[in-house]
């Protein structure tokens, strides 16, 4: 009757989430002036001390094998912790950015999210360099979220953890300082549209829990090979959950928030939701697929194959033509999560590893990419710095301006486009391998094609930042170094998984063990 | 006996009694036009324009709805775990009141903040 | 998922003989008791507060002005029931059914007594019961909000929705506090049942285990209901008469009526809840063994005690003055529900001490006292410094001018006026007033 | 009656609150179509546990609830934090941002 | 192969990764910026230096076939990806000529008008430029000695990286895009490539070093519509790297916005890992499929012949013209290589050197002369023979070795060619021997137009001694490839030996699979 909890398994999610309430009491008891460094310092401390539990974890695991956690609803295995580990680098690395204020002293967040934009009481508090800091725990709450997703192992949890990582990003996307109004309603079309589609999510579980009998994975699972008639509660179920998971990652035709919310939301939080949700929502979606789907592929294959190549054809046809960057990545986003699909549908051991390196390799790059968009800003005629200058032609001439920044942002394009020796190239490599190894070749097809086609968009930037000469209208900010760590450390990374890939390969290899 | 059946007619009966009351009284009471008593109230002063779908309310009442809306979750997982107190035992405790914990928490910090405040 | 029990423990009462025709005899009989009692109630409430404001109240229509409150009733069905302009007119109806029908429709669940011979019939003096009646109690009575809000929202008018909007925000504030201190009552009877609770009361009342649960509970109920002090939505003063402004007839009869009969659920759940239902007080049921708590007595104590709450309702409108909205709202969130959270985590605790461990009743009350005391050491100190951060913390002021600008002008919200120069002989003055002002 | 005819009527549900986020423009219209998804898929839920004998559903369907207020709360957040903004809760009016 | 085999000293290792970290030191490096120039050459001399004393001491010229100063280091295990350095006699040559080319283009890198828009804009441009060549260097010696699918896979996209920036930072007017174009085209040949690569290792032996090519080579299993797909994949990249009719078109714009100097490393080496790759990598992974697509390509390989030839007669601009050319010439050494006769693949990677250098003299030639006429297109010139001689006869002898006059370097190799291909087809051979007419024309055309006539009213000086000296070596080497090609085909033969082999092992091969799949 009483599950026995094994606290130790749960110390990664259970620092974060802790971290995340005790920033509410600090919201609640901390006078303003000194919140921001002490909110700051928990979230790093807490992503920190995370991460080094979640090596602690992978050690134990290593050497006594997977468990089941709170009688089953959690799953504590290789997998899950390298989804976790990799959710928390790149939620660090978006920590630096979400951090940084920049040499304007103002954050990518409102300074109070209730007042009306323009309104005097926002001017006292931009005056006086206060911060909206509720960020900070609503950040580890959506951390907390994507951690617990890829773990779950039942499909109640699953949902939860669906919420708890989704409902922070929604309101943090309403937060932008600048172009308030566009922030809000990306966040109600987020929202809207999230609440949607977790109500698909919600109806595919309720189908599968009439089919089985049970929410938990592994007898779902039982009850498709033992289980007669009733195949279309079956099949629907897995349907309506995938569509859930395909709109956290983004896939056509479930993709519509996407560009609007990555270009409304404030940046920081558009790289944190790029590169965590993805992580998390693929994660899932391997555990949920590899477990209750085997032997229904043929199912699936043609919702899936339908999904993927829309997804890859929009997210590059559409991204062509965007001019504004977020809106540029976004699309790229797409693009990826089609790729990703690939090796997760693979249905192949190495598709798990090829997932996980691939959104690795993605998250880093994202969250460095978006980090740099953070710094290049307008300039209004009298020369202040205003918002971020998010069209293309902004970038113009960025080369000349700070050559760092632009080498930066050209090894994550690069990376984006798989050019060897990056680490999106690895992944890419990895992910068709996988998918070829599953014989859908044709999609491998489509999908170097597309990201052929992808290579334009990604180097009509690189002509536009290094073949440019700059105009006066955009100005680079000096960030308060945050965001440059960040940056500097994604860039790093990047190459570094391209040109030793080999360690963090066999990582991902060994991740590569699904416990029902 | 399914025991929802009685329910059922006491509020079909009650419903039943609520519209003959509406309905009766239109036969009972008198008709006599008058265009100024269709108009709404306002204290013999001129009426205001789309009084009713201006919505201005302030903020407050909807933060007092969505803070309830928390609470109210709360309430409803309290009744289950209280009514089965004794059958789940100490781990029902130790989670319920992690939970209470976790539900105070932002209401001490709305509290804090002046959520509640009503000025 | 743990192994939870499928199915909760079936309620006391036995309903297992009840036909449908004793369904039928038993909700006629609800709705007849219920508009009776509000016929009469309105009778108490005009001549109690009569009273205690030192006058008569009506006298003059039937038996000691009884008759004034039919003769009311027959008013209002007999008046033109007109459509007001602009009102969306299906929830126009709508709204005072649905207040009318919640109203009636929670007596369902209130046991009048125990098991009776009805025609033949062993049947409880209860028209159902399951497991979660305490449930549908609450649920039916959130639900009459509704009627509220519709009401106040259809009439497109201002005051009326002001007040429906108001009358909205109270009861769920107050819902919250009522809620949680039942919920205290039902981990001790460890029961939902309305005829369970009555049975698990046999040998002592809630009341006396949970005497903060049911005060916390008591002030709920008279905000639930928008009684005074608590009356709110209606505040005459201000807005008209709320959310009834712009009914007529038997439209607002129904709204008038479903209060009052509101105010008789309410006190029959806090009758059930809390004061033993049906059962007899204590020197009456101690009678010939327990006679008085058998056969067709308990309905008289239930109605007795019904009438008690109802008195104390009465009571207290005579007494109270109505409360400021920011006061009323502040008692709600900043105290009823703390309280009744605090109680309800205590009882918990103090019940799962007893039943999970073998620590002793007595140890745990002198821990739980010094662990009070720490806490209300500590709130203590954080009371000192009230206000949202200190950014509201008071601040050196600059002393007011009422004549900066040349001419008079009043303080703003934070200074504070010089003190008069008639200062002097306002005491004397204030004193004269007070005594003047208790003669009334 | 059959079970099966709740799973039915959950259905029927489900697919009036999809037309209503799908159809009506005002956000709140489609917030209140969301719910009204949530509860179907709540109804069904809770006709399963009872066609399995089992409380699993009904417990799902208590978090379900939960999480259904948790996005009312954020839903009208946002939508208030727009309506201040801008005097309007139509999903039609926010248009800067293109599709 | 193993490590054990590897040689004492990594001279290959060496060779690339010298230029490469001294590309980096210079970048990074502001003091250096001024002596730019002076640091790159000794750098590629150095560089050139290593790669002469390496093949001189350590290259076993008796098995050329043979792959020699072998290394093999773990990389990616998992995926069975390793760095394996290693040359055949066809690497070595090829090389050779990029350690020739590279010292030959830093010399006179500041002769390129598009480079040298003004004196002014010097240091930082020059540093930039000559950083990226050197980088360029390090990934061609790189792509010749890789031994590995995967790794070469890598190089072949990376390589795209340094050409991307020599183009569209120091290209001409429309550089943006022309470096756009290319990079596309070689992106998705490249990307083609990958789906190709992915399936070779699944198809493959598998294993920790299951991308090498010698554990490949005859070792993919698959269909023969498998194979075929995969081996249309590989030859679709290296189609485009090689321009071949169809996908030839990004070379003309490349070169004509291309500063010189990049131009003559693109198409004198780069291009060739095309054709490189079809010998090294296409033969021996898909014998069958490559014998049964042969003679599709062959007539592919022949349109691009005439087409190259007649699309250079009617070019305006000198570099496009040339680009042109190098299609019809590129036509014949994959002719050379389709065609399964020993002598004909012998002649196409001796094609490839000797193009190279022909090539590459050619664009640096008409470099020098555009920066001095400020043009590149054929009529803004006219009697340049008389103002500038020695500019005219260097163009004169490298255009001559491009027509294959015989005693230049383009003689030997087309002539094998075409006897080769004559031995499999009469009537390709046939209509191929038409580009040598073509070429006649696309050469001594604009060499009457450009340099003939009455002198023009111009004040331009003649080649100065950087150029003699590069126009100097250009030709020597033209001259020794034309007289003596003995040495350099002792180098190949054995390789076009092997890779013959392959053909007629295909039949075998095919009916192998096919027996397999019954």
């Amino acid at each position: 009757m009483t599950p026995v909890i094994d606290w130790a398994a749960l110390a990664p999610a259970i620092i974060v989430m802790g971290a995340a309430v005790l920033g509410v009491i600090v919201e609640a008891f901390a006078p303003r002036g000194t919140r921001r460094p002490i909110q700051v310092t928990i979230t790093f401390a807490a992503l920190a001390a995370a991460l080094v539990a979640v090596v602690w974890r992978w050690t134990e695991v290593q050497a006594n094998g997977s468990q089941t956690v709170v009688g089953g609803q959690l799953i504590e295995d290789p997998f899950t912790l390298m989804a976790q580990g990799i959710v928390l680098v790149s939620g660090l690395l978006a920590a630096f950015v979400i951090a940084d204020r920049t040499q304007t002293r103002e954050g990518a967040f409102a300074a109070s999210a209730a007042a009306r934009p323009g309104s005097p009481e926002e001017r006292e508090l931009t005056r006086a360099g206060i911060d909206q800091t509720e960020v900070y725990p609503l950040v580890l709450f959506a951390v907390t979220g994507m951690m617990v997703f890829p773990a779950a192992g039942d499909l109640l949890t699953l949902f939860i953890a669906l919420e708890v990582l989704s409902l922070p990003l929604y309101v943090l996307s309403a937060m932008a300082r600048r172009k308030r109004l566009i922030s809000q309603e990306a966040a109600l079309k987020y929202f809207l549209l999230g609440a949607f589609s977790s109500a698909f999510f919600l109806m595919g579980i309720s189908l599968l829990y009439g089919f089985s009998g049970s929410v938990r994975y592994s007898e779902v699972a039982a009850a498709t090979t033992v289980t007669v008639g009733m195949d279309w509660m079956l099949i629907a179920g897995i349907a309506l959950v995938l569509i859930g998971l395909l709109f956290k990652v983004g896939a056509v035709p479930f993709h519509s928030w996407t560009p609007d919310v990555y270009q409304g939301a404030p940046t920081p939080i558009t790289g944190f939701m790029a590169a965590g949700t993805k992580v998390a929502a693929f994660g899932a979606m391997i555990r949920f697929l590899y477990v209750i789907a085997p032997g229904m592929e043929a199912d699936l294959e043609v919702l899936l194959w339908t999904v993927i190549i829309a997804t890859m054809i929009v997210g590059t046809v559409l991204g062509i033509v965007q001019k504004d960057i977020k809106r540029m990545l976004a699309y790229s986003s797409i693009a990826h999560a089609g790729f990703v699909l690939i090796a997760v549908t693979s249905f192949q051991e190495t598709g798990i590893g090829a997932t996980l390196f691939y959104l690795l390799a993605y998250g880093v790059a994202t969250v460095g990419a978006f980090g740099v968009v953070t710094l290049v800003r307008e300039k209004d005629a009298a020369g202040n710095i205003t918002g971020e200058a998010t069209s293309l032609e902004s970038y113009a001439g960025l080369a000349k301006r700070k050559p760092g920044l632009a080498v930066a942002m050209l090894v994550f394009l690069l990376s984006f486009a798989g050019i060897p020796l990056t680490g999106g190239f690895v992944g890419k490599f990895t992910a068709f391998a996988a998918g070829i190894e599953g014989g859908a070749w044709p999609l491998v097809l489509i999908a170097v094609i597309a990201s052929a086609a992808t290579a334009y968009f990604y180097f009509r930037l690189v002509v536009l930042m290094f073949f440019t000469e700059p105009d006066d209208r955009t100005t680079v900010i000096a960030s308060e170094g945050m965001t440059l760590v960040a940056i500097a450390l994604a860039a790093v990374a990047t190459i570094a998984l391209g040109v030793v890939p080999g360690p963090v390969l066999e990582l991902v290899g060994n991740a590569a063990v699904l416990l029902p | 006996m399914n025991p929802y059946t009685p329910l059922l007619l006491m509020i079909a009966i009650a419903a039943v009694v609520a519209v003959l009351g509406l309905v009766g009284t239109g036969f009972l009471g008198p008709k006599r036009y008058n265009r100024v008593k269709l108009e709404n109230y306002e204290c013999g002063v001129e009426a205001t324009p789309n009084a009713g779908s201006a919505g201005r309310f302030p903020i407050k009442y909807y933060l007092t709805a969505m803070t309830f809306i928390i609470f109210d979750i709360e309430v409803v997982f309290l009744y289950p775990w209280a009514v089965s107190f004794e059958r789940l035992g100490a781990f029902g405790l130790i989670a319920v009141l992690t939970f209470v914990f976790l539900i105070t928490v932002p209401f001490v910090y709305e509290w804090r903040r002046g959520g509640l405040e009503w000025d | 998922m743990f192994t939870l029990p499928t199915e909760m423990a079936q309620p006391v009462a036995d309903f297992s003989q009840d036909t449908w025709w004793i369904w039928l005899i038993k909700a006629v009989f609800i709705v007849l008791f219920l508009i009776l009692s509000v016929i009469l109630a309105l009778w108490v409430e005009r001549r109690g507060l009569g009273r205690m404001q030192t006058r008569l109240g009506p006298n003059v229509t039937g038996f000691m002005g009884f008759g004034q409150a039919f003769a009311d009733a027959i008013k209002l069905m007999i008046k033109e029931d007109f459509w007001l302009k602009g009102a969306d007119r299906v929830i126009y109806f709508l709204a005072p059914v649905i207040a009318a029908t919640c109203a009636f429709s929670i007596f369902a669940v209130m046991p009048f007594g125990p098991q009776v011979s009805m025609f033949g019939i062993e049947t409880p003096l209860q028209l159902t019961d399951s497991s979660v009646a305490m449930l549908y109690v609450l649920a039916i009575a959130a639900l009459g909000v509704y009627g509220l809000v519709l009401g106040g929202w259809a009439a497109n008018s201002t005051y009326p929705l002001l007040g429906s909007v108001r009358s909205a925000a109270q009861v769920i504030s107050y819902e919250l506090g009522m809620g949680i201190s039942l919920a205290s009552v039902f981990l001790i009877a460890g029961t939902m049942s309305t005829s369970s609770l009555v049975d698990s009361q046999t040998s002592l009342w809630h009341v006396f285990i949970a005497l903060p649960a049911f005060i916390t509970y008591f002030i709920s109920m008279v905000g639930e209901v928008n009684r005074l002090p608590f009356d709110l939505p209606e505040a005459e003063g201000e807005l008209v008469a709320g959310h009834t402004t712009e009914y007529s007839s038997m439209k607002f009869a129904w709204f008038y009526l479903s209060e009052y009969i509101n105010m008789i659920n309410v006190s029959a759940v806090a009758t059930v809840v809390f004061l033993g239902g049906w059962r007899a007080p204590w020197p009456l049921s101690a009678i010939n063994d327990g006679m008085f708590n058998e056969g067709w007595w308990p309905m008289l104590w239930f109605i007795a005690k019904v009438w008690f709450f109802m008195f104390l309702m009465v009571w207290i409108r005579g007494t109270l003055l109505r409360m400021r909205y920011d006061h009323f709202m502040k008692l709600g969130w900043k105290v009823l529900i703390p309280v009744a959270l605090g109680w309800l985590v205590a009882v918990a605790v103090i019940q799962g001490i007893g039943s999970f461990t073998d620590i002793d009743t007595q140890t745990i009350l002198v821990i739980l006292a010094a662990i009070f005391l720490v806490i209300f050491a500590v709130l203590w100190f954080v009371d000192g410094k009230k206000g949202d951060d200190g950014s509201s913390a008071p601040e050196e002021q600059p002393e007011f001018d009422a004549f900066a600008g040349g001419f008079p002008v009043p303080p703003m919200p934070g200074q504070t006026l010089p003190p008069s120069p008639r200062a002097k002989r306002a005491p004397a003055y204030s004193s004269t007033a007070k005594e003047a002002g208790s003669d009334e | 009656m059959s079970l099966m005819n709740y799973v039915i009527l959950a259905f029927i549900l489900f697919a009036i609150g999809a037309a209503a986020v799908l159809t009506r423009r005002n956000s709140i219209i489609a917030l209140m179509g969301v719910e009204l998804m949530l509860n179907s898929a709540n109804l069904s839920l809770v006709t399963f546990a009872r066609m399995h004998g089992d409380i699993t559903g009904q417990t799902l369907a208590f978090f379900v609830m939960v999480v259904a207020a948790a996005e009312v709360v954020i839903g009208l957040a946002i939508i208030v934090s727009i309506f201040r903004t801008r005097r309007s809760a139509s999903l039609d009016a926010p248009n800067l941002l293109k599709n | 192969m193993n490590t054990s085999q590897a040689a004492a000293f990594p001279w290959l290792t060496a060779l690339i990764l010298v230029p490469l970290a001294a590309a980096i030191v210079l970048a990074f490096t502001k003091s250096l910026h001024r002596h730019a120039k002076a640091y790159g050459l000794a750098v590629s001399i150095l560089v050139a230096i290593g790669a002469v004393i390496a093949f001189v001491t350590e290259f076993d010229t008796g098995s050329a076939g043979t792959v020699q100063l072998a290394e093999t280091y773990s990389w990616m295990p998992t995926i069975g990806v390793s760095i394996a350095w290693g040359v055949t006699g066809m690497g070595a040559v090829m090389i050779a000529l990029s350690v020739l080319l590279v010292p030959l283009v830093i010399l006179t890198a500041e002769s390129d008008r598009f480079l040298r828009p003004s004196e002014e804009a010097a240091g930082r441009r020059d540093a930039g430029y000559i950083a990226w060549v050197l980088a360029l260097e390090a990934v061609m010696i790189a792509i010749f000695a890789a031994q590995d699918v995967f790794l070469f896979y890598v190089l072949f996209e990376a390589m795209l990286i340094p050409v991307y920036f020599l183009i569209g930072s120091y290209g001409g007017p429309n550089r943006k895009a022309a470096a756009l174009k290319f990079l596309l085209y070689s992106l998705a040949g490249g990307l083609i490539m990958l789906v190709g690569v992915v399936a070779v290792y699944v198809a493959g032996p598998g294993g920790p070093e299951g991308f090498l090519i010698a554990n490949l080579a005859g070792a993919v299993t698959g269909s023969q519509t498998a194979q075929m797909l995969m081996f249309l994949s590989f030859f679709i990249a290296f189609a485009v790297k090689a321009p071949m009719f169809p996908v030839h078109t990004w070379l003309a714009d490349a070169t004509e916005e291309a500063p010189a100097g990049t131009s003559a490393l693109l198409v004198g080496v780069l291009d060739k890992v095309g054709t490189y790759g079809m010998i090294a990598l296409c033969l021996p992974l898909f014998p069958g499929a490559a014998s049964d697509a042969a003679m599709v390509i062959m007539i592919l390989a022949l349109i691009s012949i005439l087409w190259g030839g007649f699309v250079a007669i009617y070019s305006r601009d000198l570099m496009r013209l040339i680009a042109f050319t190098s299609v019809s010439h590129f036509g014949f050494m994959v002719m050379g290589i389709f065609s399964g006769s020993e002598t004909a693949m012998t002649g196409a990677i001796l094609y490839m050197v000797a193009h190279g250098v022909g090539t590459a003299a050619l664009f640096l030639i008409v470099g020098y002369m555009a920066k001095r006429g400020g043009s590149q297109r054929i009529e803004d010139y006219g009697g340049w023979q008389r103002v500038t001689p020695v500019l005219a006869g260097g163009f004169l002898v490298a255009g001559l070795a491009t027509l294959s006059l015989p005693g230049l370097s383009g003689f030997v190799p087309e002539f094998m060619v075409l006897v080769g291909t004559f031995s499999v087809s009469k009537i390709i051979g046939g209509l191929a021997v038409l580009g040598v007419i073509l070429a006649a024309l696309y050469i001594l055309l604009p060499y009457q137009r450009v340099f003939t006539g009455p002198r023009p009213d111009i004040q331009v000086k003649d080649l100065g001694a950087a150029e003699k000296t590069v126009v100097g070596v250009l030709t020597a080497g033209m001259l020794a490839l034309g007289f003596l090609p003995g040495p350099v085909i002792d180098l190949v033969q054995p390789v076009a030996e092997q890779s013959v082999a392959h053909f007629d092992d295909s039949s075998t091969a095919s009916a192998l699979t096919e027996g397999n799949l019954q």
